[in-house]
Order: structure tokens, then sequence, then C-alpha cells
């Protein structure tokens, strides 16, 4: 069964590689990827949204769309996840050690968190915020600042951490991020634009309509950046106590 | 030769996410232990993301985001810069990739706990007692 | 006479008069008498609702009623025309006799779920009545098929393992041969012709010219095998396994609604779909001639055989109904015109018949030919309607059964077929053969040894004996008076 | 507001989904109030805009951020998707009223949760109906598929496994529709299907193996996603499994908006003309799918739970929307499209009559449905016309549509898939009837098989157990609509399906 699988595949790889001699060379500038569309967006985008970084004009204004629906599918895997795993009742005193309980501090490493933490944080927050400018945004500052939790519940513990961000706030975190990205979009509605039409903030905010898309690229990026931090903390939760929230990896 | 040459090194990027890919896919179906198939997966879908993201690429361009002159003009030329469309999928794919590893990881520490165990025919063996 | 617009909706009152029982009589289950009165009224509805149709039709008219129109091109549409109106008149009309003495029967042996069993009843007649008016192949399809489905848990009455294997081969050939043969064959006619609305004579058929031979032959055979209800060998073997059901569902099923919608079905596409000129082209009404020869004698002697008196009649009906469609497949006018009084003949004959085997049954619990010597000096009047009706069957006059005899050699005789008239012959004597010896026992016989009647047998409820002299009698009046159905049948005939 | 139309179809459940995240304190009456007024909502949405595209008899679309087609993403609504979003958003109503029962006794815990899962499904699968983009397709699939595998692990214990072996097969399903759409990308460098449609009608491209493989990797996602025979194994365990609800919801809705995206992208994203002319591999289609309805029904017939045999069952349905849209003829199209709508209906009756009788009985077996005629008659007679429809039993939809798969496959000649067409209704009239002979009449051992005369036998007492009104009354609907699409097949098509077939065919 494995020898034909693999004879399966090996052909089809075969196939598929032959016919690559019809795709355009690497990098070339004349495909039609790079001819067709990107232009427009490389020449307009900036012009329309005073957003020099392009991909998180298409990311975000042009196809915020489907961004919208990107935040959507982390914030369901978070659902899903705790779903799956929450669901059974806890089982008394059947917590599953992952590694010996240790006792006292780890100092080096909790000192060395405690100093790295806020850079982190505050970077995120860079990073979130920077993303018109450079490469960055909601996705990325997000997981930078999710992972600063990650890191509070490694050097210290699991219940360490949850303590400090509760399971029902990462829950309102998760869904308030995607929540207030679909909120801006109904917001435009409402002023009378399509949906995510963020020239329909610019009366609200009292700005140019080139001003409202750069304001309202922010916006949804923040959105995203708070439902995929949360998703990163719910996550990891989730995963590494297997759903008891109680003691973990 | 020469056109077979250039068939292989100017196209090596379809070539190296295909080998990945298939790679994965062999993983996927082949593996017993459900978490060498989702490793397999991840390579799957990881393979598809760089064959995106080579689309991107093109000669003699830096990355997407706008250079200005000297004088604070912003610089529009298209082929000055990379092809943002394929960044923007990309991260889109990413994202679902992530998800999906995430669920998948969540299912196979159910499969776990009711099975004991996460090697394929265990499971089925498993199901049949 | 009433308004035209009362003639457009009569056919559609006539339909559903019984639909409409349904919720009536099965919501009356708790009280029978309540009960009985819905299922007569409505028969009595449908009767006279096709009676008045028959006036009109008789005065030349055709009635055409658009339901509603289900595809762009196709529409579930009635039409009442001569053709039709005869079933229509003999199946609404039986429904009464058969009524009236399924609640005999069925009182008498204290039968279980009897609510199911009318609520079947009706919804079958409101199938047949619909086939009988149906104005393209879809409606009649349709019917067709609503029959099938409501005729299934009659079948499997009992309940028991027999009942139901005789209900699944019921349903196997039956919709095996609907489903499997006739839809295609219809869809495909569609997609050839355009159109499924039956033509306007027996002429011409709606079969687009320049269709190839060989397309046409198969679809004449897919609905000639598909509409299994025809008995036609070899589709015909769900009807002995339909045996085992209570024998006034028999007698529905063989006189009345199923078998008749059968060869009705058969009878209409092969005149209003193929017509007669495109049969006599490719030599088809011959070969079916032939066909349908084998089954009558084939049936008749596999009849000879049987002991079981309800399994001898199933294997009569086959060979009977295969008088129908030989009648009409010897496309002489003539021979049509005896196949189709034969629809009429048969059933009045064969419903006597049936109800005689239920009201030995009740009185006695006899099923066999063997067991019931000397069983006619008890029974008289039983018998004696039965004997009247196998001489219908046999076709001797004065007896409905001898019209179609006669019209058939007449038929055949036209149609230079001294083959086919051999085989009426042998079919005759065949029919004597397994016909009158059970009359002969039964009057002037002894009981067999080891079966000795209990004092208390007598002869069946009058309720029950009513219907079989109601039956037998006008299987006499056909038979002396033919004209009233005859100028219905002749207006089939251009 | 009327132009908003479009977009609030997705996004009433989607803030539906939000919310009921956060609602658990509010008990579970509130999460069930909250899902039913978004899909009614959603389902106001559809309906107001199919009457928008009704209006004008054209395509109804709406830029999202007010960009241009190419450049943004647009929703387009015309008569195929229109109708096709009023089912998924009716059907997915059915069910979330239907589900007040049973979704309690599946999940004790955690309602409100399930239930933003169930609105995330609709989201996935109405946006996926209303999408422009190749891309954003990808995406609300992606989304449709994970909540798919959220509700589906949400089973009992053998659950998982089956979950976990439908997330792999779906990833790949998934991410072979989005190599395709790379290769397509390259080739076009556009996402937009109108644009990519005009744009991949140029000689050049038409001989492109480059969009070959494009189209052959896509129809295979798609194929995959859709559990089309021989990639079916995924389905009927992972869908037996699941909750009641789960079932009612997954089961009719999420192949036939996969067959709904093949015919999108055979038919608006590549032409007729190009599937069937240029691709080798089509005319073969044909007789998988004929494998398909042959091989799902008879697998049907082997099966004694009676979801199992109602999955193998939509395996089968499959094959015969899968071989209408490829015998290349007006007829088969239109059987196809209207298939969707007929199988979607026709199986959520019966999944919903099977909930029903599981919900009561408390087996999941054959046996389940022993006396239920005399138990519960309104579900036994909704199981009825069901089971009909799938036979294909006139004036059901199930019969019009198998009237228009059949009349194509004949004008096309194709004569294996008529014959698979009536071998499965044949088989799929053998596997009700068997189970009909069980619901009217009990086992044998139960009404005593003694005696030959029916006199004998009293009925078994058997309490009457109809399911409770939040069951019946969606069911009740669905059955009516399940006839009432039949008797007006004319209306529909000539109205809605007509006007989305092909030019070329």
């Amino acid at each position: 069964m494995k020898q034909l699988t693999f004879i399966i595949l090996i052909v089809c790889a075969l196939l598929m590689l032959k016919a690559a001699a019809d795709l355009p060379d690497w990098a070339d500038p004349a495909s039609p990827a790079s001819t067709h569309l990107s232009p427009d967006f490389l020449e307009q985008g900036y012009v329309e949204t005073a957003t020099p970084n392009i991909v998180t004009v298409v990311l975000a204004d042009y196809r915020s769309y489907d961004t919208m629906f990107e935040a959507v599918v982390v914030f369901a895997a978070a659902l899903i996840v705790m779903v799956i795993l929450r669901h059974t009742p806890r089982k008394r005193g059947k917590t599953i050690l992952y590694r010996p309980k240790r006792e006292g501090r780890d100092t080096i490493l909790q000192g060395a968190a405690q100093l790295i933490i806020p850079v982190m944080q505050i970077f995120a927050l860079y990073v979130v915020g920077h993303g018109h400018y450079s490469p960055g945004g909601g996705f990325q500052g997000g997981v930078i600042f999710g992972a600063s939790f990650i890191l509070i519940a490694l050097c210290f513990n699991l219940r360490f951490a949850i303590q400090r961000f509760r399971e029902q706030g990462v829950l309102v975190c998760v869904a308030g991020g995607v929540l207030l990205y679909a909120a801006i979009g109904a917001i435009c509605q409402v002023m009378g634009y399509n949906f995510l039409g963020y020239t329909g903030l610019a009366s609200i905010l009292g700005a140019s309509d080139v001003m409202a898309r750069s304001y309202g690229i922010l916006a949804v990026e923040v959105g995203v950046g708070i439902t995929v931090m949360s998703v990163m903390v719910s996550l990891y939760y989730d995963l590494a106590s297997s759903g008891d929230l109680d003691e973990g990896l | 030769m020469d056109e077979l040459f250039h068939y292989i090194i100017a196209k090596y990027n379809y070539w190296a996410s295909l080998v990945l890919l298939f790679i994965g896919l062999y993983g996927m179906i082949a593996k017993n232990n459900l978490m060498k198939k989702i490793i397999g997966m991840v390579i799957f879908q990881t393979a598809i993301l760089l064959f995106f993201v080579s689309i991107g690429a093109k000669r003699g361009a830096s990355v997407p985001i706008i250079k200005f002159t000297a004088d604070k003009q912003p610089l529009l030329e298209a082929t000055a810069y990379a092809n943002p469309l394929p960044h923007v999928l990309i991260l889109t794919a990413i994202v679902v990739g992530v998800a999906t590893l995430g669920v998948a990881l969540a299912i196979l520490q159910k499969i776990q706990r009711v099975h004991g165990t996460i090697e394929e025919d265990e499971i089925l063996e498993d199901q049949r007692s | 006479m009433y308004s035209p617009s009362f003639y457009q909706i009569a056919p559609v009152i006539a339909v559903c008069a019984s639909l409409a029982a349904v919720p009536l009589i099965a919501l009356s289950g708790s009280r029978p008498n309540l009960r009985e009165f819905w299922t007569f009224l409505a028969a009595g509805t449908k009767f006279a609702m096709v009676f008045s149709l028959a006036g009109y039709v008789l005065a030349g008219n055709v009635v055409e009623v658009d339901l509603i129109r289900v595809l762009p091109e196709l529409s579930i549409s009635f039409r009442v025309d001569s053709f039709g109106i005869v079933f229509a008149l003999v199946s609404s009309f039986l429904w009464i006799v058969a009524a009236t003495y399924t609640i005999g029967y069925m009182r008498g042996l204290d039968e279980h779920a009897q609510t199911r069993f009318f609520v079947c009843f009706a919804l079958s007649l409101c199938a047949a009545i619909g086939v009988a008016f149906s104005g393209n192949l879809l409606t009649m399809y349709i019917f067709y098929e609503m029959l099938s489905l409501s005729t299934y848990p009659l079948v499997a009455h009992h309940q028991d393992l027999e009942g139901r294997a005789g209900a699944r081969k019921y349903l196997v050939f039956l919709l095996g041969g609907s489903v499997g043969l006739v839809l295609p064959a219809l869809i495909i006619l569609f997609a050839l012709a355009g159109t499924l609305d039956f033509a306007y004579n027996i002429q011409s058929g709606i079969v687009p010219e320049g269709t190839g031979p060989t397309m046409v032959v198969i679809l004449f055979f897919a609905f000639l095998f598909g509409f299994a209800k025809n008995g036609v060998m070899p589709m015909h073997a769900w009807l002995p396994g339909a045996m085992v059901a209570p024998t006034p569902v028999s007698a529905l099923l063989h006189a009345v609604a199923v078998v008749k919608v059968g060869v009705f079905c058969t009878t209409r596409v092969m005149l209003y779909v193929f017509g007669i000129d495109l049969m006599a082209d490719l030599n088809l009404g011959i070969i079916t001639a032939y066909i349908v020869s084998f089954t009558i004698i084939m049936a008749s002697i596999i009849a000879l055989t049987k002991d079981n008196l309800k399994a001898r009649l199933a294997y009569s009906t086959v060979s009977q109904l295969s008088y129908i469609i030989l009648g009409v497949a010897l496309l002489a006018p003539a021979a049509i015109q005896g196949g189709i009084i034969h629809i009429v003949n048969h059933a009045f004959a064969k419903i006597t018949l049936f109800f005689c085997a239920g009201a030995i049954y009740v009185a006695t619990h006899k099923k066999n030919i063997s067991e019931m010597g000397g069983l006619g000096r008890v029974m008289p009047f039983t018998f004696g309607a039965f004997a009247v009706a196998s001489l219908s069957m046999i076709g001797a006059p004065p007896v409905a059964g001898f019209i179609t005899k006669w019209y058939i050699l007449v038929g055949s005789l036209d149609a230079g077929q001294m083959a086919i008239i051999l085989v009426l012959i042998a079919s005759t004597m065949l029919n004597v053969g397994y016909f009158a010896p059970i009359t002969y026992k039964a009057f002037f016989g002894k009981p067999p040894a080891g079966v000795s009647y209990e004092p208390g047998i007598k002869e069946a409820p009058l309720i029950m004996v009513v219907p079989i002299m109601v039956a037998a009698t006008i299987s006499v009046f056909i038979g002396i008076f033919p004209g009233f159905m005859m100028q219905f049948v002749q207006m089939v005939i251009p | 507001m009327m132009d908003q139309a479009p977009i609030l179809i997705i996004i009433i459940p989607l803030f539906a989904a939000l919310f009921l995240t956060l609602v658990g304190p509010l008990g579970p009456r509130f999460a069930y109030g909250l899902l039913i007024t978004g899909l009614v909502g959603s389902l106001g949405c559809s309906l107001l805009s199919l009457g928008l595209v009704l209006d004008g008899n054209q395509a109804v679309q709406y830029r999202l951020g007010d960009w241009p087609p190419p450049l943004g993403i647009e929703l387009v609504i015309d008569h195929l998707s229109g109708v096709v979003l009023v089912l998924i958003a009716g059907c997915a109503l059915l069910t979330a009223i239907y589900s007040l029962r049973t979704a309690e006794q599946d999940n004790p815990d955690r309602l409100n949760h399930y239930y933003a899962l169930f609105s995330l499904l609709v989201t996935g699968l109405l946006g996926m109906a209303a999408s422009g983009d190749v891309f954003n397709i990808y995406v609300l699939l992606e989304i449709s598929a994970l909540s798919s595998y959220g509700l589906l692990a949400r089973g009992q214990g053998p659950a998982y496994f089956a979950t976990f072996k439908y997330l792999i097969v779906g990833t790949i399903g998934a991410c072979f529709y989005l190599l395709g759409v790379g290769y397509l990308y390259i080739m076009t460098g556009s996402l937009n299907i109108a644009d990519m449609a005009a744009i991949l009608s140029q000689p050049e491209l038409q001989e492109s193996v480059s969009v070959r493989i494009g189209f052959t990797l896509i129809i295979l996602g798609v194929w995959i996603k859709m559990a089309l025979f021989p990639l079916h194994a995924w389905m009927p365990n992972a869908y037996s499994k699941a909750g009641t609800t789960t079932a009612c919801l997954i089961a009719p809705l999420m192949t036939k908006v996969s067959v709904y995206i093949m015919l999108r992208m055979m038919f608006t994203l590549f032409s007729a003309d190009y599937v069937f002319s240029a691709i080798v591999w089509s005319p073969y289609v044909i007789y998988l799918a004929s494998a398909a309805a042959v091989i799902g029904m008879i697998a049907a017939l082997a099966q004694r739970d009676l979801r199992k045999m109602l999955t193998f069952i939509i395996v089968a349905e499959i094959g015969y929307m899968t071989g209408g849209a490829w015998i290349a003829t007006a007829s088969g199209f239109i059987g196809a499209t209207y298939h969707i709508l007929a199988d979607g209906l026709m199986t959520l009756c019966l999944f919903m009559a099977v909930g029903a009788i599981i919900y009561r009985t408390g087996e999941t077996s054959m046996a389940a449905m022993r006396n239920i005629f005399q138990k519960m008659p309104v579900t036994a007679v909704i199981f009825v016309i069901g089971a009909a429809s799938i036979i294909g039993v006139p004036p059901t939809c199930g019969f019009f549509s198998k009237w228009y798969l059949i009349q194509g496959a004949a004008e096309a000649e194709a004569w294996v898939f008529v014959a698979a067409l009536l071998i499965a209704s044949l088989v799929a009239a053998i596997i009700f009837f068997r189970l009909l002979e069980i619901a009217f009449f009990g086992d044998l051992d139960t009404t005593g098989a003694s005696g030959d005369h029916g006199h004998s036998h009293q009925p078994v007492a058997t309490l009457r157990a109809e399911a409770p009104l939040s069951m019946l009354i969606p069911m009740v609907i669905t059955a009516a609509s399940v006839i009432i699409l039949g008797l007006y097949t004319k209306e529909v098509v000539n109205y809605f399906i007509s006007w989305s077939v092909p030019l070329g065919i």
C-alpha cells in the first residue's frame, strides 16, 4: 500500500513537473502575475490610502473582506479547540503532570522573563502600529504579544499565567477583536458606504477620504491583533493542559 | 541541453515546492502515526505557501513598501516593487494553516485520551474491540 | 346536461373523491360505521361523476383538464375520452360492489388494521381513475406509481412472512418494471417527441417520423414489459405471489384496479402513443400477439396444476389479461373492440370468481379445490354465481365472455392470423379444463375422505352474497345486451 | 438599504456567532433565540437579494470596500447562487429550530459555543455561495471546514478519529483547491472570477498545460470536499457519528455547496466549451459518477446504522449531480442544479426524521424503526416523503431531478449513466421498503409470526411518542417543501435555473 502510494505520488509529481515548463520563469517581471493586477495596487495603493506598505494596503483595504475572514478563521480555531478539549468535565485528581513539579523559584529564568516580557509587549504594539510603514501588522504584532503570555506560562507555570489573563477574558478578546473588525465594516455601511468601505469613516473622524482609509486600516489591524494575540494564548492554554486549564506544560 | 538547464534553473521555485508538496502528501497518506500525519500536513501546506510566495518575486524589485525620493515624493513605479498580492494571500493561508494545526492537535489529544494511542492501526484495533 | 364547466371539474372530483375520503376514513377509525359511510360516500360520488361524464363523452365530446404544469413542456392533465371512460365506469362501479363485499369479509373474519385497509383501498381507486383519465404519459405514470405504492400495504396485510415475501415480490416487479423500463422509455420518448400527450386517434401515435426502428422497438418493449401490472410473461411472477392478500384485495387487484390498470396502460400506449400505423409498419403488433399468445397458453396450463382456488384464479387472470393485449395487438378494428370490451367482461367475471372464493373461505375456511366437493349444495348461490362467471371466462354464450371471443375471432380472421385462432381454441379448451371441474365437483361431487363439513356451514353473510349476485347478473346482462358498453368501445375506432 | 442585502446575508450570522461566543451566562434559551434571529435575518436578506436578481434579471454585484472588482473582492449573486443562498439559509434555519432539544441533549455544557460554531459554518457556506473571488472561496471553505471539524468532533468517542481523518482529507482537498488557484493566478494574474474567465478565454491560455493542471487540481480538491466516489471514504464515518443537529446541518449542506462550487468553477470560471473539449479526462467523469451512484446506493443497502445508510445515499446523490454536470447537455445541467435544491431538502428531511426517531428511541440501528408508524405517525410520514423523493416517486422533487438527469443523459446518449440512475433508484427503493416494512409491521418476532390469517395477531400496544413540536414543525415544513418544489418544478427551472445554463452545451 505504501509503495503504491509512493509510486502514484511520484508519477503525479513528474507530471506536474513536466507541466512546469509552461509556467513563467522565476522572478520574471513580464509574468501575468506581475503585470496584471499588481501594478494597479502598487501605483494606486499609496495614493488612495496614504499608506506606504502596499502589503498592508492590499491586506486590510483592497482585500479586507478576506482578512476579516482570516481573523474569523483563527477565532474559529480557538473556539473549536475550546469546544473539543474543554467540554469533558474535569476528572478530579487525574491532573496529568507533563513535567516534575518544582519547588521554589527559577530565579534566572523568571528574572529574564520579567525583563523580556515588557519589551516584547511594547515591540508587539510597535509592530501593529508600524505596519503602515514597514513589515508588520496585526497578525505579526498579535503573535508577538501572544508569545509574551506564553513565555509567562513557560517560565512560571500555567496557573500563574491564567491568573494574569483569565479564560473568560481571553474569550472576550478573541471575539472582541473580530467584532471590532466587523463593526468597523458595519459602521461604514451605516454611513452609506459598502461594507468595509473605510471612506465612510471620514465624516466621523473628520478626516479626508484618503486618511480615513489609513485610519480604517489601522483600526482593523488592531482588531486582528487583539484576536490573534488572544487566540495564541487560548490555544496554548487548552493544548498545553489538555483542556484542564490547571497544570500544564 | 541548454534548454533543460534553463528549465531546471529558471523554474527551480516550482521544483522545490512541488517536491516538498509531494513529500508532505506522502506523509499524510502513508504514515501510521497520526502526529506524523500532522507533520506531513504542515509540510504540505508550507509547500503551497512557498509556491505562492515565489510568484511574488520580481527581478530588480524590492519589498512592496513605497519609497520616497529626496523631495518627499513617493516613487510610484510598479517595476520597482515586488508583487504584493501573493504576500497577502500567503498571510491568509498561513493563518488558515495554523488554525488547522491547532484543531488537529486538539483532536489528537482527544484521540490519545480515548484510545490511549496515536498509532492508526492500534486505534482501528481498539475500535473493533 | 350540465354546463361545460361542470365537465371540466367532474374528472377532478372523480379522481379526488376517494383521496378526500382518506383523511376522513383515517380519522374515524374507531367508529367503523362512520368509516364505511365515508367509503360509500366517496364511491357514490365517484361513480356519479364518471357516469355523468360518460353521457357527455357519448355525445362525442372529449374533456380536457390541465391541472398543473410541472415541467416547462409537460403538465399533469386529464383527458376523458371513450377509451378511458370504459375503464373508469367499470372500476368506479365495481368499487361500490367491492366495498360492500369487503365490509362483509373484513367484519366476518374480524381482520386487524381495517382502517389502514380502507384507506389504502380508497387511495388505490383514486389512482385507478387517475390512470383512466390521464391525458398524457407523465400523468399516467404518476398514478401508476401511486397505485403500486398504495396497494403494497394491502398485499402485505397479513404481516406474516408469506405476506411480506409476496408484497416484496409485488414491489420488486412493479417498481422494477416502472422505474427500470417505463421511466427511461418515457423520458427518451419525451426527448424524441417533445411531448407526452396522447394522440387523438389510434392511427398516428406521437412517435415522430424518422425515429430509428431499433429505438421504436426498444421503447415499445420497454412499455410492454415495463407495465408489469399487465401480467405478460415473464413479468407476471408477482401475481401469484400477491395471492397471499385477503380475498377482497385479490378481487380488487385482479378485477378492478391493478391488473386492469396495467393492461389499460399497455393498450393506451400501443394505440395512442405508437399508433396502429407505426405498429403495423414495424410488425410490432403481430410480434406482440405471439408473445401474449404464449402467455395465454402457458398460464392456462399452469392454472390446471393448481389446487389452491385463488392460485388457479390468479393464473387464469394472467391468461385472460393477455386476451386484451392480444385483441389490441392484432390491430384489426374488430379485434381491438374485442380486446377493449374484455376489460369490462373480465372485470365482472373475475370479481365474481374472487368474491366466491372469499365467500367460501369466510363460510368454511377452505382454500383448496380438492376440499370443495359437494360444497355447492350447501352454498348454492355462491356456486351458482361461480358457474356463471366461469362460463364467461370460457366464453360461452350468453355470458359476457362470449362477446370478447367473438370479436377477437372476427378480428383475427380479418387480420388473417390463423395461428391466433388456434390459440384461441386451445385456450378455450384449457379454460374449460380448469373451470368446469370446480363447478362440477361442487354440485355433484362428494366431500373428500377425511373432510367433513361441520353442521354449522351455510351460505356466507348476505352482505357478501348480494355483491356476488350483482356482479354475476351484470356479467350475464352484458352478454345479452352488449350495446351499452360497446357504444363506447366503437367510438375508439375512428 | 436594499443594495446592502447581499453582504448582510453573510454578516448577520457572523455577528450572531461572535455574540454567541460571549453569551454563555445568559443561558441556553437566549443562545437559541440569538441563533434563530440571526438565521431569520440571513434568510430574509437572501430572499431580498433573490428578489433583486429577479427584478433586473441579471446578477447583483456587491463591491466590498467600494473597490472595483478585479482589485477588490466582490459578491456576485445571480439566479443560481441566489437560489443556493436561500436553500442554505432556509435549511440552516430549519435545523436551528429543530435543534432546541437535540442540541441541548448533545451539548449539556457550552451550548452557546456549539451554536457559535453552527452559525460560523452557515456563514462559511453562505459566503462561498455568494463570493465572486476564487481566493475568498478558499478562505470561506476553510471556515466552514474548520467549524464542521469542531461540530463533528462533539459526537461520541469514535467521532474523534473519524473527524481526524476528515480533517486530514479535508485539508488535502482544500490545499489542492488552493494549489489550483495558484496555478491559475500565475497564468492570469487575477483572482476575480469574472476577470479570470475573460483572461482564460484567450486562445493561448486555452492551450496551456498549466491552466489544465490548475483546473484539474481545483476540481480534484472540490471532489474530495464533496466526497465523490472513490474519494468518499472519509464521509460516512465522520457524519454518522456526529450529534443529531450536527448531522442535520452538515450532511445536506456541505456536499451541496461543494457541488455548487464545482459548477461555478466549470461553467463560470472556465466554460463548457473548455471543460468538454480541452480537458482530456472529462469524458470519463460520467463513468466515475455512474459508479458513485451505483456503489453508493449498494453500500447504503449494506448498512444497518440509519445515519450511515443516509450518508452512503448522499455519496450516490453526489454521483447524480456530478454526472448531470459532466454529460454536457442543458437538461443535464438543469438536472444537476435542480438536484442541488432537491437533494438538500430531501436529505435534510430524512436526517431530521431519523434524528427524531433516534431522539425518541435512543437507537441508531434499523431496529429503531420498529413500529414507528404507531409510535410517531407524523415523523413516519415525513420519513416516507423523504424516502419517496430519494427513490424518485412523483410528485416529489426527487422525481423531477431524475427526470432531467435521465433526459440529459439520453440526449447525450450516455446510456451508462441512465442505467446507473435507474439501478440506483431501484436499490434505493429496496433500501427504503425494507425500512418501511419494519416501520409498518414491526419485526416479525414482535408481532408473532404464527397463524396464516391476520386476525390472530393484535398489534403490539405501542405508546404514542411523537417527536416534540420544536422538531415536528421544521420537519413538516421540509417535507412540504419537498413536495412543493416538485410541483413547482417548472417555475423553479424557468425563473432560476434556466438563466444559468451555460452557453455552449
